[in-house]
Parts: C-alpha cells; sequence; structure tokens
C-alpha cells in the first residue's frame, strides 16, 4: 500500500520535531505539577503551623488544590499552546517544504508511481495523527499527573478529580477531548474538513502561484459561507438564526460539511492531478 | 517512443513553449539543445506532468500520461529528489520502496561504479557526488526512457567523464534517452539526435550522423548558423 | 514491518488511549447525587408532575440538572441530540407546541410570552426585525388556524415607534377575535419617562392595530432610579388574566466616606387586565420581604399569590387584582424548615394549586417544596429536597434551581 | 584504442578508417579478435548506435566478419587484406600529389625528399 508506506515516510519526517514536542509537554507539566503542588504545600505550611491559622479559615481562604486549576497554569497551557502553534505552522510546512531548498522532493513525491491524491491523504492523515497522538498523550498524563498530585498533597487539602472532571474544569481541553463520543466526531470532523479546505486552498496556490493565492482564499472564504450559510441567510432573509431546530440544523451542517469536504476532494484531486507545477 | 505534440506553455503572459513537437525513440539519445531559457527543463517537466500544458498532447508509447507512466520514464532533474538528511542507502531504500521496476543489482553496481558511501548523507555530498546519486536513482530504475536535465552542467570534469561512460555502457543501452544541454561539446559524439529550441520552438531537429555524412557540418556549425541569427 | 514501527507505535498508543478514555467514559456513571423529594406531609402524587430545573456546580463542575419525583437526570447524560434540542431548559409547553406545530413555531422564540393559544388557533405576536439593528418598527403577527393548519401572517406598524428605543412583548393573548398585546416599551428620549406599558389591540380580520393605550408610565424623580419588570411566572400561552410587572425604585444615597450606594425606596405592583385594559396597583412598603425577583409572584385568574417572609416562615398572600384590595388573613402559612439563608423564591400557579420552591443554601436539603390548594387555601404538599448517593467525600456542592415546571 | 574524432565527418566512417590503418599497419592481425560493439563504444567514448554502424558497414566490407555468437574477427580475406593496403596507400599517394602538384616540382626531386624524410622518421 503505497497510501501507508507515505504516510510512515510523512511521520518519520516529522518525528524529530514531535517527539520534541511530546517532551516538552510531558516535562513541563509533570513539572508544573510538582512545583505548584509543593508551592501549595509550602504555603500550607507557613499557615498552619507557622501563623497558626486554622486548617478551614485556610482552606476558606485559598481552596483545595486540584488538578483542573493546576491545568489553568502556564505549565500546561504553554506546551499545549506550543503545541497547536507548531502543528498550525506544520499544516502549511508539510506541504510547502517539498518545494523549498535546492533538493526539490516534490519532483520526487510527484513521480511516485501511485495516485498522487495520496500524498493528499499521506499529509493529512499525518497530521490527524499527530494532533490525536498529542490528544492520548495527555489522556494518559493526566492520570499520573494525578497520582503525582496525590502523592505531594495530603488528602484534606486537594480536590480528587476524574479525568472527566479535569478535562471539563480545565475549560480548554474538553474541545480536544469531549466527554461524548459523538462530540469527539463532530470537532475532528469539522477539524478534518478545515484542514482538507486549507490543502485544497495551498493546493490552488501551489498550481497558479501568486493568481492561485488568491483562487486558495476565495475558495476558503466559500467554503466557510457555505458551512455558515444556513444561518447567515436566516439571519439575512430575516427569519432569525434559530429558524432551524438545532437538530436540523445539525443535519443540515453535516450535509453541507460532507458536500464540502467531497468538493475539496475533487478539486484538489483534479489540482495536483493536472495542474500542480513544480 | 515519446512524442511530443504541438505543446505551448504559458507562463503568466510570457510563451515559453510555442508549439513544440518532436518525438524521442527508444534505443537512441536525444538532446534538446537551447540557450538558457529556451523551454528544455519545462518540456521534460511536461513530459513527467511536473507542470500543466496549455496546448497540445504528449504521448508515450502512444498512451497519455498516468501513473504508471512513472514506471516507464525516470527523470533525472538537476538537482538530486532526496531529502537532504537521507543517507544514501535511506534513499535507495525509498526507491526500492516505491518502484516495482527498481533494480537493486543495478543500484548496487552503480554505487560501487560511482565511488559512493551507502551511508553518507545527501547534505554532506560534493556536487559531483550529488550528480552521480541523482543519476543513480534514475538509472537504477529498468525503465524504458530516460530524462536528464543538464546532466553534465556545473559539476567537474572527472565526474563529468565519469558521467559520460554511463551513456556508452550497458546502463542505458536499448532504453531511449532524452537530455537537455546547453553546451554540447562533450557530448557530440554520445549523441543520436539533436533537437533545437530557440524561442519556444524547434527550430531544426537532426540525426547527428546523418548531419556529418550529408552537410559535412559539426552540431556546433549547425548551432552557430542558428543563434547567430 | 521493522520500519513501520513509529508509525505503529503512535496509532497502537492513540487507539488504546482514546479508545480507553471513551469507554470508561460510556460505561461510568456520575458520582453526582441523585435528589428525591422527602415529604413531611402529602402524597407524592401530588408533585409527580412538578420538574426543577437547574446547575449542579460541584468545585469548578457545573451541569444542568433536571429534577423530578422519579429521577435526577444530568445534562452530561442526555444524548447529544437531546443536548442540541436543548430540552431541559425549554419550557415544556413550547416544547409541546414544537412537537404539535412544528412548521409554523419554526424560528419562533422559545418563550412563552410571544405566543398564546386556545382550542382553535395558534397566535405568535413579537417585534420584527432581528436583535443587531435595534431598529423597532412593526409587530409580526402569524397566526395559525389548528384545524385547518391554515396560516396568516401579516405585519402591523408600531404606533409611533420612532419614540422607542426598544420594545419588548411581554405578554401576548387571544380574545374575541382580536390578538392583545403588552408590551415594554423603553423611550429614545428618557428625560424624565423611562418606560411605557403599552397595551395593543390588534385587530385579525383589519390585521391593524384598532388600540393603543398607555397603561403606565414610569416618571422619575432626580436622584431616583428605578427598574420596571414583569414578574409574574408562569406557563402563558393559554389566556391568562393578567399581566404583573413591578416597578421598584432606588434612591441616590452617599456615605460619610462619599461613595454613592442605592436605597430600595418604594416599589409597586402593577397589574394590567388583559380584557379591560385596566390596572390594578399595589403599593409595596420596602420594608415588606420580598424577593425583588421575577418569578415571586403568581397568578391564577384574578388572584396573585406572593409570599412574605415573617421571621418564623411565610405568609401565603393573596392579592385580588379585580378589587384591587389584599387579602390581610394569609390563605396559609408555611413553616421555615431550616435555618439556612434563603437563596431564590419560586412561585407558580397551575391548575388551581400554588407551587413554591424555596431554594437555601444548606447541602443536606438544597430546596423546600410546597403545594398549596388554592380553593380549600391549604398547604398539601410539605417536603425537602434531599441529595441521595453523594459517594466519597465529595466536598462542597451548590444546586441552583433556575426554573420549574407544572407539567400538566 | 583510443582516438579523436572531428566533428563534420560521421563518426561510424572515421571509426572504419581507424580500424583500415590499423589493419593495413598490422596492429590488427587477420583473424584478431576485436571488441564488442559496446566495448569499442565505450573505449572510444561515442554512441553505441554508432558503433554498431560502423561494423555493419565493416561486415559489408568483408572487413570483419561474426560466426554465430562468437565476438567479431578482423577478416583472413587476403584480396581484402590486401585491397585495404593499397586503399588506404592509393589514398595517402592521391591526397600528397593533390597537396604538391599545386607547387610543381619535378617528380625527382619530390622522390628523393621522400626517401629521405621516410628513413629519418624510420
Amino acid at each position: 500500500m503505497n497510501y501507508l508506506k507515505l504516510v510512515n515516510f510523512e511521520v518519520n519526517r516529522f518525528i524529530k520535531i514531535y517527539i520534541v514536542l511530546l517532551g516538552i509537554t510531558m516535562v513541563s507539566q509533570i513539572a508544573g505539577v510538582i512545583v505548584k503542588a509543593n508551592q501549595y504545600v509550602g504555603d500550607v505550611n507557613q499557615a498552619i503551623y507557622e501563623e497558626l491559622t486554622p486548617k478551614a479559615e485556610f482552606l476558606e481562604m485559598y481552596g483545595q488544590i486540584s488538578m483542573g486549576m493546576l491545568t489553568r497554569s502556564m505549565w500546561f497551557t504553554g506546551p499545549i499552546a506550543l503545541c497547536i502553534a507548531a502543528l498550525l505552522f506544520y499544516l502549511f510546512l508539510i506541504w510547502y517544504r517539498d518545494w523549498f531548498g535546492k533538493n526539490t522532493f516534490i519532483y520526487r513525491l510527484l513521480m511516485l508511481p501511485t495516485a498522487r491524491l495520496n500524498l493528499f491523504w499521506s499529509k493529512i492523515t499525518t497530521i490527524f495523527l499527530m494532533v490525536l497522538g498529542l490528544v492520548a498523550v495527555q489522556l494518559l498524563l493526566l492520570p499520573l499527573e494525578n497520582l503525582f498530585l496525590r502523592m505531594i498533597v495530603s488528602k484534606d487539602f486537594r480536590t480528587e478529580l476524574s479525568i472527566i472532571q479535569i478535562i471539563e474544569q480545565s475549560g480548554y481541553m474538553s474541545v480536544f477531548i469531549p466527554t461524548q463520543l459523538l462530540e469527539f466526531f463532530i470537532n475532528y470532523g469539522i477539524g478534518f474538513m478545515v484542514v482538507v479546505v486549507l490543502f485544497t486552498a495551498i493546493l490552488f496556490e501551489r498550481s497558479f502561484r501568486f493568481k492561485g493565492m488568491f483562487l486558495g482564499i476565495v475558495y476558503g472564504v466559500s467554503c466557510t459561507l457555505l458551512f455558515l450559510s444556513p444561518i447567515l441567510i436566516t439571519e439575512l432573509i430575516g427569519v432569525g438564526a434559530n429558524y432551524f431546530y438545532p437538530n436540523e440544523l445539525f443535519l443540515i451542517e453535516l450535509a453541507l460539511g460532507l458536500i464540502i469536504v467531497a468538493a475539496s476532494i475533487y478539486v484538489s484531486h483534479f489540482l495536483i492531478k493536472r495542474k500542480i507545477t513544480v | 517512443m515519446i512524442e511530443v505534440r504541438d505543446i505551448k506553455k504559458k507562463f503568466g503572459r510570457k510563451k515559453v513553449l510555442n508549439g513544440v513537437s518532436f518525438t524521442a525513440n527508444k534505443g537512441e539519445i536525444t538532446c534538446l539543445i537551447g540557450i538558457n531559457g529556451a523551454g528544455k527543463t519545462t518540456i521534460l517537466n511536461a513530459i513527467m506532468a511536473l507542470t500543466p500544458i496549455s496546448g497540445g498532447e504528449i504521448l508515450i508509447n502512444g498512451e497519455k500520461l498516468h501513473k504508471e507512466t512513472y514506471e516507464r520514464v525516470a527523470f533525472i532533474p538537476d538537482a538530486i529528489t532526496m531529502l537532504p538528511q537521507m543517507t544514501i542507502a535511506e534513499a535507495m531504500e525509498f526507491m526500492k520502496d516505491f518502484y516495482k521496476k527498481w533494480n537493486q543489482k543495478r543500484a548496487d553496481e552503480l554505487l560501487s561504479f560511482f565511488r559512493l558511501k551507502p551511508e553518507e548523507r545527501i547534505s554532506s555530498l560534493s556536487k559531483g557526488n550529488t550528480a552521480k546519486m541523482n543519476l543513480l536513482l534514475g538509472l537504477a530504475l529498468d525503465v524504458e526512457f530516460l530524462l536528464m536535465d543538464e546532466p553534465f552542467s556545473g559539476i567537474d570534469i572527472f565526474s563529468r567523464e565519469q558521467i559520460a561512460e554511463v551513456f556508452t555502457s550497458h546502463l542505458i543501452e536499448g532504453r531511449g534517452v532524452i537530455i537537455t544541454t546547453h553546451e554540447i561539446n562533450d557530448i557530440e559524439h554520445l549523441i543520436d539526435k539533436v533537437v533545437l529550441l530557440d524561442d519556444g520552438i524547434v527550430i531544426k531537429d537532426f540525426h547527428t550522423e546523418e548531419l556529418r555524412a550529408q552537410e559535412g557540418k559539426s552540431v556546433v556549425d549547425v548551432m552557430r548558423e542558428v543563434y547567430r541569427q | 514491518m521493522g520500519k513501520y514501527w513509529k508509525l505503529l507505535t503512535i496509532s497502537v498508543v492513540i487507539v488504546i488511549s482514546v479508545g480507553t478514555f471513551y469507554i470508561t467514559t460510556a460505561i461510568a456513571e456520575n458520582s453526582y447525587p441523585d435528589f428525591k423529594f422527602k415529604l413531611e406531609k402529602g402524597d407524592i402524587k401530588d408533585i409527580q408532575n412538578l420538574k426543577l430545573v437547574g446547575d449542579y456546580i460541584h468545585g469548578m463542575n457545573g451541569e444542568g440538572v433536571a429534577i423530578t419525583s422519579n429521577d435526577t437526570v444530568y445534562s452530561s447524560e442526555l444524548s447529544y441530540f437531546s443536548q442540541l434540542n436543548n430540552s431541559f431548559y425549554t419550557e415544556p409547553a413550547i416544547q409541546q407546541l414544537q412537537k404539535d406545530y412544528r412548521g409554523f413555531m419554526r424560528g419562533k422564540t422559545w418563550h412563552t410570552a410571544t405566543i398564546s393559544q386556545d382550542e382553535e388557533q395558534v397566535v405568535y405576536a413579537n417585534v420584527k426585525g432581528n436583535d443587531f439593528t435595534n431598529k423597532v418598527k412593526e409587530f409580526e403577527i402569524e397566526l395559525l388556524n389548528k384545524k385547518t393548519n391554515n396560516k396568516t401572517i401579516f405585519t402591523v406598524d408600531i404606533p409611533h415607534h420612532e419614540k422607542y428605543n426598544y420594545v419588548n412583548v411581554e405578554n401576548v393573548n387571544l380574545i374575541d377575535g382580536k390578538v392583545k398585546l403588552v408590551t415594554l416599551n423603553y423611550l429614545r428620549n428618557q428625560d424624565q419617562t423611562q418606560e411605557e406599558i403599552h397595551l395593543f389591540q390588534i385587530d385579525l380580520k383589519k390585521q391593524k392595530v384598532i388600540e393603543n393605550k398607555v397603561i403606565y408610565s414610569n416618571t422619575v424623580q432626580k436622584q431616583q432610579n428605578s427598574s420596571l419588570y414583569r414578574v409574574e411566572s408562569g406557563n402563558t400561552t393559554s389566556f391568562n388574566h393578567y399581566t404583573v410587572f413591578m416597578k421598584d425604585t432606588f434612591k441616590e444615597m452617599k456615605d460619610e466616606y462619599g461613595n454613592y450606594y442605592e436605597e430600595i425606596g418604594e416599589s409597586e405592583l402593577i397589574a394590567v387586565n388583559m380584557q379591560t385594559g385596566k390596572v390594578a396597583t399595589l403599593p409595596i412598603p420596602p420594608e415588606l420581604d420580598l424577593m425583588r425577583d421575577g418569578s415571586t409572584f403568581a397568578v391564577s385568574g384574578s388572584k396573585l399569590y406572593f409570599l412574605q417572609a415573617d421571621g418564623k416562615g411565610y405568609e401565603v398572600l393573596e392579592y385580588d387584582l379585580e378589587k384591587a384590595a389584599l387579602n390581610k388573613k394569609p390563605i396559609t402559612q408555611l413553616p421555615q424548615s431550616d435555618s439556612a439563608p434563603v437563596m431564590r423564591r419560586q412561585v407558580k400557579a397551575e391548575n388551581n394549586k400554588l407551587y413554591i420552591v424555596i431554594q437555601v443554601q444548606s447541602q443536606k436539603a438544597p430546596a423546600d417544596v410546597y403545594v398549596i390548594d388554592l380553593k380549600k387555601q391549604q398547604t398539601i404538599v410539605e417536603g425537602k429536597l434531599v441529595p441521595e448517593k453523594i459517594t466519597n467525600d465529595a466536598g462542597g456542592y451548590e444546586l441552583y434551581i433556575n426554573d420549574f415546571y407544572v407539567n400538566e | 584504442m583510443r582516438a579523436n574524432f572531428n566533428n563534420r565527418d560521421p563518426v561510424y566512417i572515421q571509426v572504419i578508417r581507424q580500424f583500415k590503418e590499423k589493419i593495413a599497419a598490422g596492429m590488427l592481425e587477420p583473424g584478431q579478435e576485436i571488441p564488442s560493439r559496446r566495448e569499442l563504444a565505450n573505449q572510444l567514448k561515442i554512441n553505441p548506435n554508432t558503433a554498431q554502424r560502423a561494423y555493419k558497414e565493416m561486415e559489408e566490407q568483408k572487413l570483419i566478419f561474426t560466426e554465430r555468437n562468437n565476438p567479431s574477427r578482423i577478416t583472413k580475406d587476403e584480396a581484402v587484406l590486401r585491397d585495404v593496403r593499397e586503399e588506404l596507400i592509393a589514398e595517402a599517394v592521391n591526397s600528397f600529389v593533390t597537396a604538391v602538384r599545386p607547387i610543381n616540382v619535378p617528380l625527382n626531386e619530390v622522390i628523393g625528399m621522400i626517401e629521405k624524410k621516410y628513413k629519418e622518421e624510420a
């Protein structure tokens, strides 16, 4: 399967940076838990044993420490923001780096005896594997971090939270890890659609260069407008944004999403087969 | 046989190819000659569907291009088509992975012929060795046609000699070869056929031995006539 | 296979980690409590149709919760589609209308104030236009004949609409082929008069405004603030005699440090008779302990009911809107069940019964529930909401009861 | 075998001529095995098709012969060999005469000079 070979190849190309990203995330989060928990324990000791504040009063003032709280510290948000930024950047780099430099690898990729759309699929698969990989690692990290917190802070001073509660309390994590499986598919489905549209726009640019950049932007904007059209149109013609019932809206958006994805793949197929230029 | 029929290509308003036609036969070395900017590279890119053409068609053994074409025609561009961080062995592994027509025996033979070390990284190769490695990637494929873009330009004399040897060897025997060059001296005796390009059209197209037999002229003589005008 | 190990590792980690997460999530029961009604008096049957909706807050977590005598449902337990359909927070009357008249209800507000129905028709009346432009110009009236499914849609100009910044429809009623609208109009030029309560009559046959009556003008003196809002709650889709507003006034005061603060002054209840347009007002002295909230009053027929704390508990008072007279004698007394501070009182009248939910700051029993039979003038249910199945030490939780419904 | 070719005469003719010179000079003996077409192309740095053409031409002229799958060999036909020698001599004499005639030198003087030069070079 050439597709799998290409995916493997793309993954291997990114793996070093990826491991660095994973490393930073793991180290920073675990360090964050240890540092913050120790700080808190320090505060507890200071207040209760030195200043002789009653325990209840201390808790009233400072509250218990919890993983949910920690996820909102820079130790967590920093590396996660970094990973997001890196992957967003990589969305572009995954295509453009094949053209850049004196070793124009795109020649080789386009000359592989396989359907060229496989390049498109392999790149999108790689992006998704990388994203889901980070999510998976985060899901593995949370129980571990919970354990560290449990070891450092005694029971009375911490709120015991389940993984789901930590995710909900963090606020942002529930975007990547919604608690319902269907929502997971919806969020990543929308993500998939956005990436497919972006890749199509990139292929426009790669095919027609400056003119293509314009076409790509027009394409992206059109897809966005189409996707939002049920809301925009109802708002524009004055019947109100809630003209459709939520489950109708869901089905309409689902259909529009599928149309946008299908159209983008069709256009990408055409561009990469007939219009792309080295 | 590769048939290029009346192909046209524009970059913006500039017409780079303005109806180019020629054929390249199996078992022959066809040389596209033109001073820089004559669209030689564009023609090779077009044959490999690496750039769209605005008119005309290209047939390979009578068929239009499709994905299996890349198992029949190998293109060796003027820069190496592998990632700089790969080692030679990894690059060969990559080719072996994707091409059914990869001939490992031939690849190993070329490796020792060019005296390349498999563990060396592509980014650390000398110019000459990069060119040789690039050549290896194409030559080790059991394809019917080989396209080479300026295989001799910008490399040292010894590498050039070594590469020239390839043209008289079994490595390309029986295959059809199209090479581009802007400088004919080194290879005048190596080629069968010349396609002279200028301003996006074919000015003249002849077999070298026939030219010598019938007109008593060298290729350079013809070039002089053509380009001095 | 050797060279694929990185790809394989990543894929396996993803499948195992994400898979395990969603499998455990799917099978895990949440650790939130089940709430039950513990009755000190009465029969559980009498509150079987009561549904409390609100938010359960635990630490930093919060989610919606709906409590009936049968079960406690948290929003995370709902399917995605139920969550989409907002089924916790939509009033049952609206849900029923949406089910029965899906096409007609399309795009309408999910609020009972703008909708009225009788046996034969459903009417919707609202200010046309979207919320962004803030342009008030006309009412849109939509009428559905329940039998023939015929729709009548028309718009009428709001008289003197240029005078108003904003017009909010507070109640709609369908009376004798006329649509009666009670609106709160916010004036553009707020020198003295800030708001007006209007009663419009729109003739459905002529499709015209046939009456525009200013029921009340809220004029304010200097150094006074006021707020005017509708107070009675409940399902208003069927005919209701009265629309009741409350006006609070605040005096601007200065403390010894020169900081301004507001002190509540006189309040006034304003009840509009939907049929006659007559207005009954009831001055409420500041010392009367009413919770100034949109849902502490209930109207049943021509009677208005509300609670007044008297230190030991509550008196349930009745105000006859027709006679504009307060019955001196409370219809019943409710004991204060707990010394916990009261967070909120909500009162609704339905089927000649008064339902009262008092939310208190207590984790053992976060709410008291009463049902009063208005005909017999006696308390028939007296109970508490108590959590069951509080797992582990859980720590503090809070339950906010945002609303409750009485299903018919 | 290594040679420089001029660019204006067909290369295959130049190749044949080299063979003839070597045969005439006895550097290639009758029946001697000669390189394969590809080996020749490689040695001379010429297009293998050109080498092929040269061999084909030489076979037609009976200068070389090929028995089944064996390598080609120089002809053993005395008459052909003699003809090659004579052809080359005649060709050389022809061009010499053509070059000298315009100077109008008496034949005796020329012969004397030729003898002298011939001995010096040998």
